[in-house]
């Protein structure tokens, strides 16, 4: 059998490509439907972000921090206000962090309904693709409801956030909370225990937690190897210590631990454990409060280098700020989970086939614009 | 009806001047005709009720329109014509690394494939062209022509997608063939003909009492059967779940990745006649052909022809269900299923058919 | 184990190692540059330390007139303790020994620290441009990195109004 | 074996549950449909349980709009663009000149030559309204809506339509009211 071989071929995937998740472009060496190789090549995207935090104010860089991960903003402006605010050692208002809990949990919902519909779509299932987008609209339309924005929201400011949430916000969310959680059984319904769809993922793409460790890999996609590592609750920060819920880890109910079937099921659930978190903080919050009582009239952070990391969808979101003193970041550097979980596709995606590659590509939940930033 | 009826019918008009060749000749473009207006008014629908179906399905509303004008008609009703008319009109693109004539070729070929495969359907009890007494096998032979003109489309855009998609539609089509042919042999053993009329006659009057005859409902092997032959059909039109010959999301639109304009309606036009012959094979075999559901009742050549097209339609529908619901195989599980699970699973199947019409005798 | 012991126990292994350590807010070190390889196979191999997993790798450029800098944002999974590393190179010929075959994700990262600062990272099996064109001329996130007019003759696109 | 038949029931019975569903949404199309038909209907249809209210919003990201006549050229919008979308010139009258007052009764002292607004780069951050300490630069449409109606479609057939340039002065003005044409240049 070792001889019978073909010549092998190199197949580009992308840039331009249905399944790579924006510019991203795949060299795959391929010896009939097998793959030998595979070398992702990035950049496509690129924007120059650190370059150009360094000549903006800590203030400014928030809308570019949203478009690195446009798919999880809230969550992004969140990891960054936090770095600054730790810089700047200033304490933000009780509802200020309920609100922002609140509003990360809903853009986690909106980034992981994303993320599974991707995937299912790379799978080749439409129709729950369309089923999840449809129930993001809802959390957009909250987010819109709330900052006038459907996508960048520039609504987490340092020491604050940029509006108070608008009249009829709560209820609005109780009730698209009501409404989503059916929908999780829907979802699982039509795809989830899809047998076909499990033939297309379980035991595919298995990647060892000490090999996702040791690449790097964070966020649900090191949760679906089996390692119950959440930042929300192994370095607690923000408020999320007040919050009971439950960290979802990879169990190999489909496959072995770790494989797609596993990393698409963490994410599934952990939309469960959100909506248990903006429940809790949705009864919680306290009713007034000034949201911009502790926004600083000119950030001025002093002089110091800090590394501040938090969970968003796609994992620990990293920045290294370093500090002269003036208003403008000296260096800041993004540290984002996608860069790592995508360089570790070449590591488990050898000797499957094609269609295999972009489905684990897909269950990995890359956003190139945070890889290329 | 069938063609030489029609000979008959033209030699003995006015036209019969032009002698038995002549005749013959104006027959056969007669008849064409008439089945490229039924496979293009059959893609037209289907397409539109297609979107339709898909749109329900995700909560949207497909195609739409509210009035003249720029608007597709009223509830988008006119959308696939205007599709069509921009196909039409659209710019012929040939890679200029393509194999010309080979690239040119090949959805005439697809489409050829689909087409003469109508010749031995059965609309109704008098309406069939060309009713011999291979009909069945004569069907499952030229439908396969079609997979020729997916690998030479395949091969002549020069495109590795393209290539990838032909390589796998061969492969698929090949292997899917073997249970859908055995699947049938079992009803064929029942009825001892390959005439399309002959199988659709020995399914008229009741079984079980209330049920009618259909092959269907006779008795659980050809039950078994139909189903086989079912799946394996929608895996030849290449239709999701086994849609991996076109695989959107891995092989950008596979063979016909580098066709447009009317070249690549050729290809949607096979697809949806490729559909019609499956269904109609299927309706024919197992759902009684034209016979009404109700035996005895609305029967007649009308009404025959309304039966025979609304089994089609209806599984054409199930086809669209199926196909807005599943993901796609990958293709060695594509494989698996066809040597592993319906091969044995219609070997069994011929193997009972045969014990039950032993027992029956 | 906190900061000190972390130290301590460098200290024992590698005497006059560190150069400083230091609270930045946060506690680093600062290290030799021709020890790095050693103390990284170290950290990643000892069973009290543990640094599993390597975080971030910075560079920094401290202007024109000063040094490069790299620091690594070293953390373990195990014990839950962080380490910044920090390594101060020679602004005109910045190389320092590649970690990429301890941590994996270094290879990345350390791609990327060379695409935007020219750093080279000796050791490193596939060290290319990442992010950038790999005809890309310059450093572009050193501090005198003047942004080129054009680039294969397209012009650098300028403020509009 | 077991397990043969086993996947075969498995595929099966999994199979037809997804079935269900998309028939389920095939029957309920009427309740269930959130396809919004774009020149029928508008986005914000609180009937349709689609969008909100407008009255209910916080704020809205649309075009930018500056009331040119409350302007004071304080730079302020000018610096918290992080684009540098917004760009701005003013003269410096004279200290005995009236050039009129804003509604807020600030006395005016500078005299905007020019407020270009390139809409092409703007980010949509919100970030220049909130210095403003007149009020006059926001965002059309939604809270604002008393102050200026929302630009719905907001497409140009040209991109050069959309550099808005809100100063009214005209130069002959400039040359009268000051009596030179010293031009202090703002922005960044």
């Amino acid at each position: 059998m070792g001889v019978n071989k073909t010549e092998e071929m190199v197949l580009n995937i992308g840039p331009q490509h249905p399944s790579t998740h924006g510019v991203l472009r795949l060299k795959v060496q391929t010896d009939g439907e097998i793959v030998t190789s595979v070398t992702p090549v990035i950049g496509y995207l690129h924007r120059c972000f650190e370059k150009h935090c360094e000549n903006i104010t800590y203030q400014q860089v928030i809308p570019f921090v949203d478009r690195c991960d446009y798919i999880a903003s809230m969550n992004n402006d969140f990891g960054y206000v936090l770095a600054v605010e730790k810089l700047l050692g200033i304490e933000v208002p009780e509802k200020v962090e309920y609100i922002r809990v609140i509003m990360a949990e809903m853009n986690r919902i909106a980034s992981h309904l994303l993320a599974l519909g991707t995937f299912g779509l790379d799978v080749g299932a439409f129709t729950p693709f369309l089923y999840m987008f449809r129930d993001r609209e809802r959390i957009l339309d909250l987010f819109e409801l709330t900052c006038g924005a459907r996508l960048l929201y520039n609504y987490m400011w340092v020491g604050g956030l940029s509006h108070d949430i608008p009249v009829g916000f709560v209820e609005k969310t109780y009730e698209f909370l009501d409404y989503f959680e059916p929908q999780i059984d829907e979802y699982n319904n039509i795809l989830t225990f899809n047998k076909i769809f499990i033939e297309r993922t379980a035991d595919v793409g298995i990647l060892p937690v000490d090999v996702a460790i040791n690449f790097g890999v964070t966020g649900p996609n090191l949760r679906g190897s089996g390692l119950r590592w959440d930042l929300r609750k192994d370095e607690t920060y923000s408020i999320y210590d007040r919050f009971d819920f439950n960290v979802p880890v990879g169990q190999g109910i489909k496959g072995s631990v770790g494989d797609s079937w596993d990393r698409y099921w963490v994410r599934v659930e952990e939309m469960r454990e959100c909506v248990k978190i903006i429940r809790q903080a949705l009864d919680m919050m306290p009713r007034d409060g000034d949201v911009k009582a502790a926004v600083p009239k000119r950030i001025r952070p002093p002089q110091g280098a800090i590394y501040s990391r938090s969970e968003t969808p796609r994992g620990e979101l990293g920045f290294y700020i370093l500090s002269d003193g003036k208003p403008k970041p000296f260096r800041l550097k993004m540290r984002s989970p996608a860069f790592t979980a995508l360089s570790v596709l070449s590591e488990i995606s050898q000797g499957w086939m094609i269609s295999d590659v972009l489905a684990i590509l897909g269950s990995l939940d890359i956003v190139l614009g945070e890889i290329d930033r | 009806m069938t063609i030489t009826w029609l000979i008959e019918w033209v030699n003995d008009s006015w036209l019969g001047f032009l002698g038995l060749p002549g005749a013959f000749i104006l027959a056969v473009i007669i008849a064409g005709l008439a089945i490229f207006g039924l496979v293009a008014v059959h893609a037209i629908v289907a397409v539109y009720v297609e979107r339709k179906v898909a749109a329900f399905m995700q909560d949207r509303i497909g195609p739409m329109g509210q009035g003249p004008g720029l608007h597709a008609g009223k509830w988008g009703l006119l959308q696939t014509v205007a599709d069509a008319l921009k196909l039409l009109v659209k710019e012929d693109i040939i890679p200029a690394a393509a194999d010309r004539k080979l690239f040119v070729l090949a959805p005439f070929i697809l489409f050829l494939g689909a087409f003469i495969a109508f010749v031995a359907l059965p609309f109704s009890e008098s309406l069939v062209l060309a009713d011999f007494n291979v009909g069945l096998f004569y069907i499952l032979a030229v439908s396969s022509f079609g997979v020729i003109g997916l690998i030479l489309a395949g091969w002549a855009s020069n495109n590795k997608w393209s290539l990838y998609g032909a390589m796998r539609s061969a492969a698929q089509i090949i292997s899917y063939e073997i249970p859908a042919a055995i699947s049938l042999i079992a009803v064929i053993l029942l009825v001892g003909s390959l005439n399309m009329q002959a199988i659709t006659s020995a399914q008229s009057g009741t079984v079980w009492g209330i049920l009618p005859n259909w092959f269907v409902f006779q008795n659980p092997f050809t039950f078994m059967a139909f189903f086989i032959y079912f799946i394996a059909g929608i895996a030849e039109t290449n239709r999701t779940p086994f849609d991996i010959p076109e695989a959107e999301s891995e092989l950008v639109a596979g063979f016909h990745t580098e066709y447009s304009g009317m070249r690549w309606a050729f290809f949607f036009l096979s697809e949806y006649a490729n559909m019609f012959i499956v269904c109609g094979v299927a309706v024919v075999v197992f759902l009684g052909g034209w016979q009404s559901p109700i035996p005895g009742l609305m029967t007649g050549r009308i009404w025959g022809l309304f039966w025979f097209m609304g089994k089609v339609v209806f599984l054409v529908l199930i086809m669209m269900w199926i196909r807005w619901t599943f993901p796609r195989l990958r293709v060695d599980q594509l494989m698996n299923v066809s040597w592993k699970v319906l091969l044995p699973l219609a070997f069994f199947n011929l193997f009972g058919a045969g014990i039950w019409s032993l027992w029956l005798d | 184990m906190i900061f000190e012991d972390i130290k301590k126990s460098l200290d024992q292994q590698f005497p006059d190692l560190v150069l400083v350590a230091g609270e930045d807010p946060f506690h680093f070190i600062t290290i030799a540059l021709n020890k790095w390889s050693r103390l990284a196979r170290f950290l990643h191999n000892n069973k009290d330390l543990k640094f599993d997993s390597l975080h971030c790798i910075t560079g920094i450029d401290n202007g024109p007139e000063n040094c490069l800098e790299v620091r690594y944002n070293l953390f373990s999974m195990t014990h839950r303790h962080w380490l910044e590393v920090r390594i101060e190179l020679d602004r005109t010929d910045p190389r320092l020994p590649s970690v990429e075959q301890i941590w994996r994700t270094a290879d990345w990262l350390e791609r990327e620290t060379y695409d935007m600062y020219g750093i080279i990272f000796e050791g490193h099996r596939d060290l290319r441009r990442i992010l950038l064109e790999d005809d890309w001329e310059g450093w572009p996130l050193r501090k005198d990195y003047i942004t080129p007019e054009f680039y294969r003759e397209m012009p650098v696109p300028k403020d509009k109004i | 074996m077991k397990r043969y038949f086993y996947n075969i029931w498995e595929t099966i019975t999994t199979l037809m549950i997804g079935l269900g569903v998309t028939f389920g949404h095939l029957l309920r199309i009427r309740k269930g449909n959130v396809t919004l038909q774009y020149p029928e209907e508008r986005w914000p249809q609180p009937q349709r349980e689609i969008g909100f209210n407008l009255d209910r919003y916080n704020v809205i990201r649309s075009r930018l709009h500056v009331d040119i006549d409350d302007c004071i050229g304080c730079l302020q919008c000018s610096r918290a663009c992080p684009v540098d979308c917004i760009k701005i010139e003013f003269v410096k009258v004279d200290k005995g000149l009236d050039i009129g007052t804003t509604s807020n009764d600030t006395k005016k002292r500078l005299l905007v030559t020019r407020f270009d607004i390139d809409m092409t780069e703007c980010c949509f951050c919100n970030l220049c309204t909130y210095p403003c300490p007149e009020d006059c630069i926001y965002m059309t449409g939604g809270p604002n809506s008393r102050k200026h109606p929302i630009d719905y479609e907001y497409s140009t057939y040209d991109r050069s339509d959309l550099i808005f340039r809100f100063s009214n002065v005209d130069p002959d003005q400039v040359a009268r009211l000051t009596g030179q044409n010293e031009l202090k240049v703002g922005g960044k």
